[in-house]
């Protein structure tokens, strides 16, 4: 058999099949999505073994001689007691570090995201710079300060200006959602407009 | 469903409404898809910059044409290639594939070896494929300084020197462009380092997603144009037909997919019009009843 | 700005201690008994609506902690996972906790357990109720459109880090009529949640939530601790904004010069190795 | 010799841990739980805050211009908990079997699932492990990923394309001033992306300013100055909610499940 055709049918089946949930939930979507997670799941031992533990952990330990890799697998097991009551701690331990850890990250990371966006807005607002310079500097600040004063959790209620300046905030806010909502419609029309086409040539000569 | 009596009462109609408009959305596009209508169409300044910036690449300096997309970007990318490599022949513009993404340079070599084989056009002295090579700053460099030294050969092997295109080019002054083809963040490499240093132009070919963080670039001409996602495809191929010596063919025509994408759009708003016009009729009748 | 921050600088250092110096002060001043007042977070009394509705008619509730792995956002919500479970637990609700990361998976079953166990109902607990489904986005997604259309969840809570998939999500939630809340820190996302969704709770809001939930005063300190911090924050800007202002005026409108002088400074860390 | 050294580090590992549950009470579970955490997090402050260059009784990083003593460790440290972390994968797979597994055994309804789920996990292991030694199990692959897989993904993706039209129908309703804002700068920057939008301005000219005007220099300006300074501003309170929260964790402070809990 023509195994570029066996891909392309198989392929057609499965878009119709998930797209069959758009009608109501059905026999045929709930196969396909449980072949999908079963292909999820496989893709993922084997991604995870090729890409993360071989290179890693098992060529560093069978191949280098690096024998100390070994306690990463006790570490690892550490998270199986769980499953025993009595020795639940031990994953709770590992737990924790790992959590501290990423706590820790979080310091460096909000340095990192932050405080150059913080920099990028110290913008000047008087002459002589152009006028849409200046405006548009305005508007920036102007909507950092009100959207700011919105996430106020404890100021709201007692200053006209606070409230004043956070409802603004809102109004301004809402407008950038909306431009990030109408700014994706067009690559979501796109991956659907493949999908059609792809169903719709009958043939198996396109990618996936 | 047998459990209908606990649903919210909106619930039902809702859905049956939302089944409708689902039916309406996939019929218009397989409309739209299948036949070449003629939709109002206008080109924007970034795909016609970049069209003219190939335009005036110096036949003798090839073009770098980096595909960084693999098929889960296939709606976008593949007719933004397809529009770009055909131009490329049509015009004479000699052009080398390149990728830091595993299977962008197979994808384009696709195309490229199709629309070669139509217009009668050789590889080695209108276009190689040097293949993909995995993102290295080092790699990078030496592409700025020595490029066919650091690539060494194409993606079937042969010594790149050899190759009658790349005879001339020896380093990133001899390309006569970039364009980088992808839907992930790549485009500060060629800026950075090809642009910035030796002023090479490049052009920008982003899904629809990635576009709006380049017009920064644009303002400052860092980039010469852009084609945003299938409209930019689109663009470019209303540009191609304006070639007197235009002969193209199309695996993904994007002008029927920007079709699509256009009457999708269209609907939207037009469902947000009717869907107003229904809010306020029952808003009122329900003032009145009160 | 192009700012190299891969160690502390001066100003990075002074500004997160600053930050945290007033976060511990308001969190020990509450824990001493200075409880304040915060804001009503509309989103958030929902979740009890959204739960005590999933009892009327003894239907389950999903909640999807997002695509994180384990990190600050996740652990954020999971803190509100144990609300609702709590309540849940208390109402004999169902609570079913689709999750696509395999470190988060014990740690989301023993949040669960615990939460019916501390209402007194550890048989309640089911733990087919905690699925592991994949770790691929859309695998999850499609999983737990299942889940919900084959349940018809009667409330549905979204919360963590959300990527495309959110809408995938909330659609098919608002599709089964199930109550929505959503909240997460993923900004590109809220639009969608928004639009699909009963409440939504928008940015900083989320980290409020644990606070407003449990009204706990180690969360309201700090919760306060942080209104200080921006403002702080909002000082540093509009200071600066009159420094940028001056330097235009007497500059003539050149910014180079003072681009170079505050990257300069907000790099400058010293006794850092000669050679940057 | 080294699979007996691996073996005796096996054993050894898990001696430790058996002494390590004899040895400890509840309490100083507890402080080992609350220092761990703290010193997780403090390694990474460290690395952090300690400047570039600076070594530590003669251990110095091999980029002084860029690094401090502890820079060195981040990738080693990255390495050791992305390999734990691959290792609790089997959590979710015990998961995923048990929760299959018993569905199956027993034949309860929707067994042909659970068998579907299992035939897909092993064929996709199998072939994704094995496909560089044999031609069959590179064509097992190719149907698997690019007949199923891929399309799959693909198609539950651009199922967005649905939902974000019903989703616009239902929200953009003049029902509040808020919701009129969002729908009007959904609406500039949707028509802004296609041909049939761009015509409502084109008579516009592309010069002087009048051009500011025109739907795309709108949209353009919304997604720029007004959408990134909005963005920016959340980001920040973000940022220092993040940043409270870490401090908490970092800390333990932070109450409630999971934290603070008996050991």
């Amino acid at each position: 058999m023509n195994l570029d055709l066996a891909i392309w049918a198989l392929a057609a089946l499965s878009t119709l099949a998930i797209f069959s949930i758009l009608y109501r939930e059905n026999p045929v979507y709930r196969l396909f999505e449980h072949i999908f997670i079963g292909l999820a799941t496989g893709y993922g031992i084997s991604i995870l073994w090729t890409q993360v533990l071989l290179p890693n952990w098992w060529t560093p330990m069978a191949g280098d001689g690096k024998w100390p890799w070994i306690f990463a697998l006790v570490v690892g097991l550490m998270f199986y007691t769980i499953y025993t009551p009595r020795y639940a701690w031990m994953s709770r331990l590992l737990m924790a570090t790992l959590m501290g850890m990423s706590a820790g990250i979080f310091f460096q990371g909000f340095a990192r995201l932050y405080i150059p966006q913080l920099a990028a807005s110290f913008l000047p607002l008087v002459q002589p710079e152009p006028p849409y310079v200046l405006f548009r500097n305005l508007v920036i600040v102007v909507t950092i300060v009100t959207v700011m004063t919105y996430f106020f959790f404890s100021f709201e209620h007692r200053s006209k200006v606070v409230r004043g300046s956070a409802s603004l905030g809102r109004w301004l806010l809402m407008i950038a959602f909306g431009a990030i909502f109408g700014s994706t419609v067009m690559a979501r029309m796109a991956l659907l407009t493949y999908r059609i086409w792809y169903l719709l040539q009958g043939r198996p000569e396109i990618g996936t | 469903m047998s459990d209908a009596i606990t649903e919210r009462p909106e619930v039902t109609a809702q859905r049956r409404q939302s089944r409708i408009i689902y039916a309406i959305l996939a019929g218009l596009m397989a409309i739209f898809l299948l036949f070449e209508l003629k939709l109002p169409f206008l080109v924007g300044p970034q795909a016609r910059g970049l069209y003219e910036a190939v335009e005036k690449v110096p036949a003798q300096k090839p073009i770098l044409l980096v595909l960084n997309w693999a098929p889960g970007t296939y709606g976008e990318n593949y007719p933004q290639t397809e529009a770009l490599i055909q131009h490329f022949f049509l015009a004479r513009k000699p052009f080398a594939i390149f990728g830091i993404d595993p299977v962008g340079p197979s994808l384009g070599q696709e195309i490229a070896a199709r629309q070669a084989e139509r217009l009668g056009r050789t590889y080695g002295v209108d276009w190689v494929n040097i293949g993909y090579r995995p993102l290295q700053l080092p790699m990078i460099l030496g592409m700025t300084r020595d490029l066919p030294g650091t690539l060494k050969r194409d993606a079937q092997g042969t010594e790149l020197a050899t190759l009658p295109l790349m005879r001339g080019v020896h380093s990133a002054r001899d390309l006569g462009m970039i364009i980088d083809v992808t839907p992930s963040a790549t485009l500060d490499i060629w800026i950075q380092y090809f642009h910035g240093a030796v002023g090479t132009p490049v052009g920008y070919a982003p899904t629809a997603v990635m576009a709006p963080e380049a017009y920064p670039y644009l303002q400052s001409k860092q980039i010469v144009g852009m084609l945003a996602g299938i409209k930019g495809a689109a663009e470019y191929a209303a540009l191609l037909q304006q070639r007197p010596d235009a002969s193209l063919a199309w695996k993904y025509p994007p002008m029927r997919a920007m079709n699509a994408v256009s009457i999708a759009h269209v609907l939207i708003v037009v469902l947000i019009v009717l869907g107003n016009y229904q809010y306020f009729t029952r808003h009122r009748r329900r003032e009145e009843q009160a | 700005m192009d700012l190299r921050l891969e160690h502390a600088s001066l100003f990075v250092l002074v500004l997160e201690l600053l930050l945290c110096g007033l976060i511990l002060a308001r969190i020990f001043a509450a824990r001493g008994g200075r409880i304040p007042f915060i804001r009503r977070i509309p989103g958030l009394s929902a979740i009890d609506e959204g739960v005590g509705r999933a009892t009327e008619m003894g239907r389950p509730v999903l909640f999807s902690l997002g695509l994180g792995g384990l990190d600050i956002v996740t652990l954020q919500a999971l803190a509100v996972l144990g609300h609702v479970a709590r309540l849940a637990a208390r109402y004999a609700s169902r609570v079913i906790v689709p999750v696509v990361d395999a470190v988060i998976f014990p740690v989301t079953e023993e949040v669960l357990r615990d939460a019916y166990a501390a209402e007194g109902k550890p048989e309640l607990f089911q733990p087919e109720d905690v699925r592991f489904l994949s770790d691929q986005q859309f695998a999850y997604a499609s999983g737990v459109m299942g889940i919900i259309n084959r349940e018809s969840v009667a409330s549905s809570f979204l919360f963590g880090s959300f990527f495309a998939e959110s809408l995938i999500l909330a659609e098919a939630g608002h599709q089964v009529g199930a109550v929505q809340v959503a909240g997460t820190p993923s900004t590109t996302q809220i639009p969608f949640f928004i639009a699909a969704c009963d409440y939504t709770i928008i940015g900083e809001e989320y980290y409020a939530a644990s606070a407003y939930l449990t009204q706990e005063p180690t969360f309201l300190g700090s919760l306060i601790g942080q209104d200080w911090g921006k403002i702080a924050l909002l000082a540093t800007i509009v200071i600066m904004v009159g420094v940028a202002s001056l330097w235009s005026l007497t500059h003539g409108g050149a910014m180079t010069g003072f681009e170079e002088k505050l990257t300069g400074f907000l790099q400058y860390m010293p006794g850092a190795a000669a050679g940057r | 010799m080294l699979a007996l050294k691996i073996l005796l580090g096996f054993a050894a590992g898990i001696a430790f841990l058996g002494l390590l549950d004899r040895f400890t009470n509840t309490r100083s579970r507890r402080l080992l739980m609350v220092s761990f955490t703290f010193l997780g997090g403090l390694f990474y402050l460290l690395e952090f805050v300690i400047p570039p260059g600076t070594g530590f009784l003669g251990w110095q990083a091999p980029n002084p211009a860029r690094d401090n003593f502890l820079s060195p460790l981040i990738e080693q440290i990255g390495q050791v908990v992305l390999v734990i972390g691959g290792f609790a994968f089997g959590l979710g797979l015990l998961n995923l079997a048990a929760l299959h597994g018993r569905t199956l055994l027993r034949g309860r309804p929707g067994w042909v699932n659970s068998l579907a789920f299992f035939v897909a996990m092993v064929g996709m292991t199998v072939a994704g492990l094995f496909q560089a030694n044999s031609p069959t199990l590179r064509t097992v692959h190719r149907l698997l990923f690019e007949g199923l897989y891929q399309p799959l993904g693909a198609s539950v993706f651009s199922i967005l394309a649905f939902f974000i039209t019903t989703a616009a129908y239902r929200a953009f309703r003049i029902r509040s001033g808020e919701a009129t804002l969002m729908m009007a700068a959904a609406f500039i920057v949707m028509m802004a992306q296609v041909p049939m939008g761009m015509m409502l301005t084109d008579w516009l000219p592309t010069q002087g300013w009048l051009a500011y005007f025109r739907i795309e220099q709108v949209s353009d300006w919304l997604m720029t100055v007004l959408n990134m300074a909005a963005l920016r501003a959340v980001g920040f309170g973000i940022g220092i909610g993040g940043l409270a929260m870490s401090l908490r964790v970092w800390l333990s402070l932070e109450k409630g499940t999971y934290f603070g809990k008996e050991m």
